[in-house]
C-alpha cells in the first residue's frame, strides 16, 4: 500500500472526485492557486479562485449543489466559517426541509482546525459541535491518511452538505492508504484497539493520544478499546454503544471545548442507553473553555495529552485507584 | 386590439389576482384563521412587469415578499394557500409556511427568508445553469434592506467576476421591517452600487408596470446577450405594514397618501380606460374574476388536511 | 407584586439599566421604531435604529464594549444571528483573551426563538448551544417574566458579552415580578418545585412542561424536583448535581435539537459527577435533528410536551415501570 | 535642517525600523524559532505615512499585517517579538501571536485577523469615542481583500449614516493571500466604492511616503472637522509572500520586479540623498541603528519566559 500524508490523502481524494464526476467542482480563496495542477487537468472552471468573501462562497456552492452541481469548497480555517454559516446552516442545512425536499445538497466545506501552528484563536477553533447541533448537515474529522482519502471521497458523493474538518496537525503524518479506488462509508466508527476494561472515544489528533494511553494502559494491565468516529455526524451510536456495554467504562476525549461538545453527546448516549453496563462514572477530557492560545507552550496544554487520558481511564476503575471526591 | 392593450390587459389581471391572493389572507389572518404574511400589496407591478419580461426556462430566486412574484409565474393560489395554512397540500407539504415558498417545478428555487439568502445563493444557481450548459437566466428579487447586508456586494462581486449571467432586481420599497430607507441606506439608490464592479444597472417607476417590463425586458437582453449580471431597480412602496398585523403607525401618512395615488393597479385601470378605451365595467370583471380564484384556493386551502405527524423528521437528509 | 408579561418585563429592565447607567445604548433594525418612548427619554443617540446588516450591528456592539460602552443589542431572530457569528464568537468573545486581558466586552445580544408563532426553521431555530460551546461568551434563557427582567438586567451589569434568548411563545405569559431594582444573579439555577423521586432539568418554555409533568407525576405517586436552569452558561453545575445526587435520576428537556445541545451537557454532567448516584438511565427529551416546521400541526409536535416528560420520567424508575428495551 | 527632511528622515528610521523588525522575524521563522507571520515589507511607506498623520488621541484598528503600523505607532519590538515568540512577555501575554498584536495603551485597539473583523469593529469603537465625549477620530487599516468581505459595505453604511469620524484606509498591496486583486476584486480601486454612501476618498501612491503622508493628514482633517467617515486607499504592493515562508511562484515576475524597483525604503532614500542632501553613509548609519533595537528586541524576546501554564484559562471572562 502507498504511503501518503493526509495533505496528499486528500489531494488524491479530490483529484479523482473530479476525474471521476464532471458535476464535481472545487473553489475557494486560493484553491486555484494552490492547485495549479488541478486546473491544468480539468480547466479553470473546475478548481477556482474566489474574492475573499466566505459568505458567498457557501452560499454559492450550496445554491449551485441544489441545481445539479456538487461543489466542494475550502473555507480555509475552521473560525472564518463564522461568516458562512447562514449559508451554511440556514440555506444548506434548512432549505430541504424547508421546500418539502424539493431540493438536495451535495455538497463539501472543508476547513482546517487544531492546535500545532500557533496560529491563535481566530484560525484555531475546535467548533464542529455547531454543525453536529444543526440539523440537516453531516460532519467528518477524521484521523488517518486512509479515512482522510476515503471519507472525503464518501462525503463528494453524498447527496448532503457535509463539513470536512482537517486537523492541522495532521497535515504531515504519513499513513498507508489503500490502492485504488477507496471509499470510506460516512457514519462508521472504527475500532482501532480491542478491549475489555474501558472504551476510549475520540476523533482527530487526540485518537493517536488514546492510542498512546492505550499502550500505557496496557501495561499497568488495563485493556483498553479505542474508538475513532471518524464521522462525527451521523454518529455511529451502535459502535459506541456496543463497545461501552462490553467494557462498562468510557473515557470521550477531543480537542474542542467541552461544554455541549461532541463528548457530552457521548457521554449522554452512554448514560442513557448504556447505563445498566455501566460499571464507573463517564470521563471527558478536553479542551477548556478558553479560546486557543497562540503561545506553543500553551497550545500544547490545550489538548488533551495521553498521560492525562490513562489518569481518566483509571479513574473510571475504583478498584485500580479511588474515584476522586466529588466536590 | 393591439398588443399593447393585449398585455396591459394580461398583467391587470396577474396585478388583481395577486392583490386579492394578499387581500385574502390579510382577512384570513384579521380572522385568527392564518399567520401572519409579509404582503406585496402596492408592488404588484413590480413583480409582474419583470416575471413576465422572462424565459419559462428561466430561474427566479425570491425572497419573504414573494407572493406576487410565484403568482406572476403562475403558481396556484390554492397550494400557495394551503402553504400559508401549514397544510399538506402546500407547495412544501406545510413545512415552510408563507416565508419560504419554493416551487422548483416553475423555476422559482430556493427561497429564504435570511434577508440576504437569495443573493447568497443565486451565484451559485447561476453557476449551475453556466456549467451544466442549460438555457436561460437567473432573476433574484430582494429588497432595498437586502441592499445593506454585506452579502449584496459579495454577491455582485462574484457574478462581475465570474460572469455569471444574473438579473438582479432590486425592490425598492422604501421600507425595511419598520425603518425607513433613508434612516439604513446611505445610498440614495441601490443601483448607485454596482457601477464600482462594472455592472450595468438602471432604475425604473416600479409602479408602472410596463416601464417596469419595458425595463426588464431590456435588462433580461442584456444578460442574456452579455451573459453578464445586470442590476435593475424597481422603485415602489410598500402599501401595507411589513408583517400582518401592523398598524403601520411608524409610517409617515403624507408619504404613503403620496404613494397610494400612485397605487400600480389604479395607474394601469386609468391607463387602460384613457388610453385603451376599456370599460369600466370590464375591468371590474378581471377584478371579480381574481377574487373568485382566490376564493376558491381559500376554500382549497381551508378544507387540506395537516401534514402527518411523521413529516416531522422526513425531508431532513437526502 | 405586579403582573407583567415577559416583553413587558424586557422593556422595563432595558428602560431602568437606561436610566441607571448613560453608558447603557441599544440599537437593531427596528429598535428606535419599537421603541419610541425610549428614544423620547432617552436621546436617538441611545435608543437607535440600524441598518440591516446584522454583522456590523454585532461587530458595532463589541467595538463599542471595549471602548466603554455597554451595548444592548436586538438580533430579532436566532437563525439571524449566523450573520454576527464572527462578531460575536471571534471578536466578542475571544479578543479579551487574544489580547492578552486588555479589552473586556459588556454587552448584551438578543435574540428570539422557539415554536409558537409558526415561522419556520429561518425564523426558528434554538442554537443556544453554539453560544455555551464558544468560550468567553455566557448564555441566558429565562422562563418567567421576574427573571427575564432580572436576568437581563444581570447581563446589561456583567462585563461580558451575554447572549440572551428570548422563547417567542413566553412573550405574552404573564408573571409576578418584584417591585423595585430586582437583579437575578447569571449563573443561578432555580428550583422551582421540590421532589425527591427524579429531577427534571429545563429551561425556556419547556420548564412550564416540567411543571406539568412533575404534577401528574405527584398523582402518580412521583415526586419530580423540577429545576430552571435560567442561565446556560455559566451553567448551575452545583444545584444539578445537588438535586441529582439526591433523586439519582435525570431527565433534561429542551426544545432544541439534542444532538450536542445543553441536555448532552446536562447528561454527561450527571454520568460524570454524579455517577455514584444514579439509580437509573439518565433521559434526553429534546427536538428531532430536523429544522423546525411551519406548520402549527408539526411545529407543536417539535417540542417536547408533558406527557413525554411524565413517560421518560417513568422510565428512569425500573420499580415504577419497565425499563424500555435498548436496542 | 527644513521641515521636510527633518520629517523625511523620521520615517525614512521608522520605515527601516519596521524593515528591519521584518527581515528578522522572517530570519527567525527560517531558522525554526518563530512560527510565520505575515510581513509587511513593501508596504511600510502607507503605514508610517498615516500613522504620523495621526494624534496621540486618535485610536487605530489594525489587522494581520499589523507590524508596520504598531512600530509606527511607537510599539516596542522587543515586547511585539516576545508575543510573536509566544512569551510571557509579549504585549498579549504570548495568546496572540503574530496575528492579532493590540496595544490599547498605544490605542491601537482590537486587532483582529478575520479579515474584516476590524471593519466591525471599527464602527463601535467610533461610536463609543462619539458618544463619550472622548477627542480624537479612528482609523481603520484593512487590505484590498478585506474590501471583498461584505462587511466592509455594511461599515461604511453604518458610518456614513451615524456620522462616525472614522478614517478609512485601505492598503490595496494588489494580493489578498494567494490571489491577485485582479482575480478577486471587480472594482479596479477600493475607492470606487466610497461615493454611492456619499464618503469622501481618494487613492494615493502608495510607496512614496511623503505623498502617502499629506493625503492623510488632508484625509485626517476632513474627518476631524465633518465628523464623518473618510476612506483613503493607499496603492502599494506586498513584496514578500502572504505568511511566511511563502516562495511567491505564483508571482508574476516582472510584476514584482516593477514593484521592487519602487521599494518605498528605496525611493525615500532616493530623494533624501537627491533632494535633501542627505549622504549615502548617513542614511546608511540609520538603517544601522534600526537594525541594531531589533537585534535587542530579538534578544529580550529569546530570553522571555514562556507563560505560565495557569494562562491557558485567564483572561476569558472579566
Ligand atoms: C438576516 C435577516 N435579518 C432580519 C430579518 C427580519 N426581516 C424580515 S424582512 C425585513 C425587511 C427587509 O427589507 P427589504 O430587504 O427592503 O425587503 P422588504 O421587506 O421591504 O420587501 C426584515 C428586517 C430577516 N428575515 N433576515
Ligand atoms: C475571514 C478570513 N478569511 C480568510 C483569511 C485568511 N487570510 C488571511 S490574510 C488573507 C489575505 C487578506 O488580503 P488583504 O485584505 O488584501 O490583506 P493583505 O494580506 O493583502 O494585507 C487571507 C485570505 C482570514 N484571516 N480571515
Ligand atoms: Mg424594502
Ligand atoms: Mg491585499
Amino acid at each position: 500500500m502507498p504511503t501518503l500524508t493526509v495533505f496528499e490523502a486528500i489531494d488524491a481524494a479530490i483529484a479523482e472526485e473530479l476525474a471521476r464526476d464532471e458535476r464535481v467542482l472545487m473553489f475557494g480563496e486560493g484553491v486555484a492557486t494552490k492547485r495549479a495542477d488541478l486546473v491544468a487537468r480539468f480547466g479553470a472552471g473546475r478548481v477556482r479562485n474566489t474574492p475573499l468573501a466566505e459568505a458567498v462562497i457557501a452560499g454559492t456552492a450550496a445554491g449551485a449543489a441544489a441545481t445539479g452541481l456538487r461543489p466542494v469548497i475550502d473555507l480555509l480555517f475552521a473560525p472564518f466559517m463564522t461568516y458562512s454559516m447562514d449559508a451554511i446552516v440556514n440555506s444548506a442545512g434548512k432549505l430541504r426541509y424547508i421546500s418539502g425536499g424539493q431540493f438536495r445538497f451535495p455538497m463539501v466545506a472543508m476547513a482546517m482546525t487544531g492546535a500545532g501552528w500557533t496560529v491563535g484563536a481566530q484560525h484555531n477553533h475546535n467548533n464542529e459541535a455547531w454543525f453536529v447541533h444543526s440539523p440537516g448537515i453531516k460532519v467528518v474529522m477524521p484521523s488517518t491518511a486512509a479515512d482522510f482519502k476515503g471519507l472525503l471521497k464518501a462525503a463528494i458523493r453524498d447527496d448532503n452538505p457535509v463539513v470536512f474538518f482537517v486537523d492541522m496537525a495532521l497535515g504531515h503524518v504519513r499513513g498507508e492508504v489503500p490502492d485504488g479506488e477507496h471509499v470510506v462509508p460516512l457514519g462508521k466508527a472504527a475500532v482501532l484497539r480491542r478491549g475489555r476494561d474501558v472504551t476510549l472515544v475520540s476523533y482527530a489528533k487526540t485518537v493517536q493520544h488514546c492510542l498512546d494511553a492505550a499502550a500505557e494502559l496496557a501495561t499497568r494491565g488495563v485493556s483498553a478499546e479505542v474508538i475513532d468516529l471518524r464521522t462525527l455526524k451521523p454518529l455511529d451510536e451502535e459502535a459506541i454503544l456496543a463497545s461501552v456495554r462490553r467494557t462498562g467504562r468510557l473515557v470521550v476525549v477531543h480537542e474542542a471545548s467541552k461544554l455541549c461538545g461532541v463528548g457530552a453527546e457521548i457521554a449522554a448516549l452512554a448514560g442513557e442507553q448504556a447505563y445498566a453496563a455501566l460499571k464507573g462514572p463517564i470521563r471527558r477530557l478536553a479542551g477548556p473553555d478558553a479560546p486557543a492560545p497562540s503561545s506553543h507552550a500553551l497550545e500544547q496544554a490545550f489538548v488533551p495529552q495521553a498521560a492525562a487520558i490513562v489518569d481518566a481511564a483509571l479513574s473510571t476503575m475504583p478498584s485500580v485507584v479511588a474515584e476522586p471526591a466529588l466536590s | 386590439m393591439n398588443e399593447a392593450k393585449t398585455k396591459a390587459l394580461a398583467h391587470f389581471e396577474r396585478m388583481h389576482l395577486i392583490r386579492a391572493y394578499e387581500e385574502k389572507l390579510v382577512a384570513l389572518q384579521q380572522a385568527g384563521t392564518a399567520a401572519g404574511t409579509c404582503t406585496s400589496v402596492g408592488q404588484e407591478a413590480a413583480a409582474v412587469g419583470v416575471v413576465a419580461a422572462l424565459a419559462p426556462e428561466d430561474t427566479i430566486l425570491t425572497n419573504h415578499r414573494s407572493a406576487a412574484h410565484l403568482l406572476a409565474r403562475g403558481a396556484n393560489p390554492a397550494r400557495m394557500m394551503a402553504e400559508v395554512l401549514g397544510r399538506a397540500t402546500g407547495y412544501c407539504k406545510g413545512k415552510s409556511g408563507s416565508l419560504h415558498i419554493s416551487v422548483k417545478d416553475l423555476g422559482v428555487v430556493l427561497t429564504s427568508t435570511i434577508v440576504g439568502g437569495e443573493l447568497s445563493l443565486v451565484t451559485g444557481v447561476s453557476l449551475s445553469k453556466t456549467m451544466l450548459h442549460e438555457p436561460g437566466i437567473t432573476t433574484v428579487f430582494f429588497g432595498d434592506g437586502a441592499s445593506c447586508e454585506g452579502i449584496f456586494h459579495e454577491s455582485l462581486n462574484l457574478a462581475a467576476l465570474w460572469k455569471l449571467p444574473i438579473l438582479y432586481v432590486a425592490e425598492n420599497n422604501q421600507w425595511q421591517a419598520f425603518v425607513h430607507r433613508r434612516e439604513a441606506m446611505a445610498a440614495e439608490q441601490v443601483v448607485a452600487h454596482a457601477a464600482p464592479y462594472g455592472i450595468p444597472g438602471r432604475s425604473v417607476d416600479g409602479n408602472d408596470v410596463e416601464a417596469v417590463h419595458a425595463a426588464a425586458r431590456q435588462a433580461a437582453e442584456v444578460v442574456r446577450t452579455t451573459q453578464r449580471p445586470y442590476l435593475l431597480e424597481v422603485l415602489t412602496y410598500r402599501l401595507r405594514g411589513h408583517f400582518e398585523p401592523d398598524d403601520q403607525a411608524y409610517v409617515d401618512r403624507e408619504e404613503l397618501a403620496r404613494w397610494q395615488a400612485r397605487d400600480p393597479i389604479r395607474l394601469l385601470a386609468d391607463r387602460l380606460r384613457e388610453r385603451d378605451g376599456v370599460e369600466a365595467h370590464e375591468l371590474a370583471l378581471v377584478a371579480e374574476r381574481a377574487r373568485a380564484r382566490i376564493e376558491d384556493a381559500a376554500a382549497f386551502a381551508l378544507a387540506s388536511p395537516m401534514p402527518d405527524a411523521a413529516e416531522l423528521t422526513t425531508d431532513v437528509y437526502a
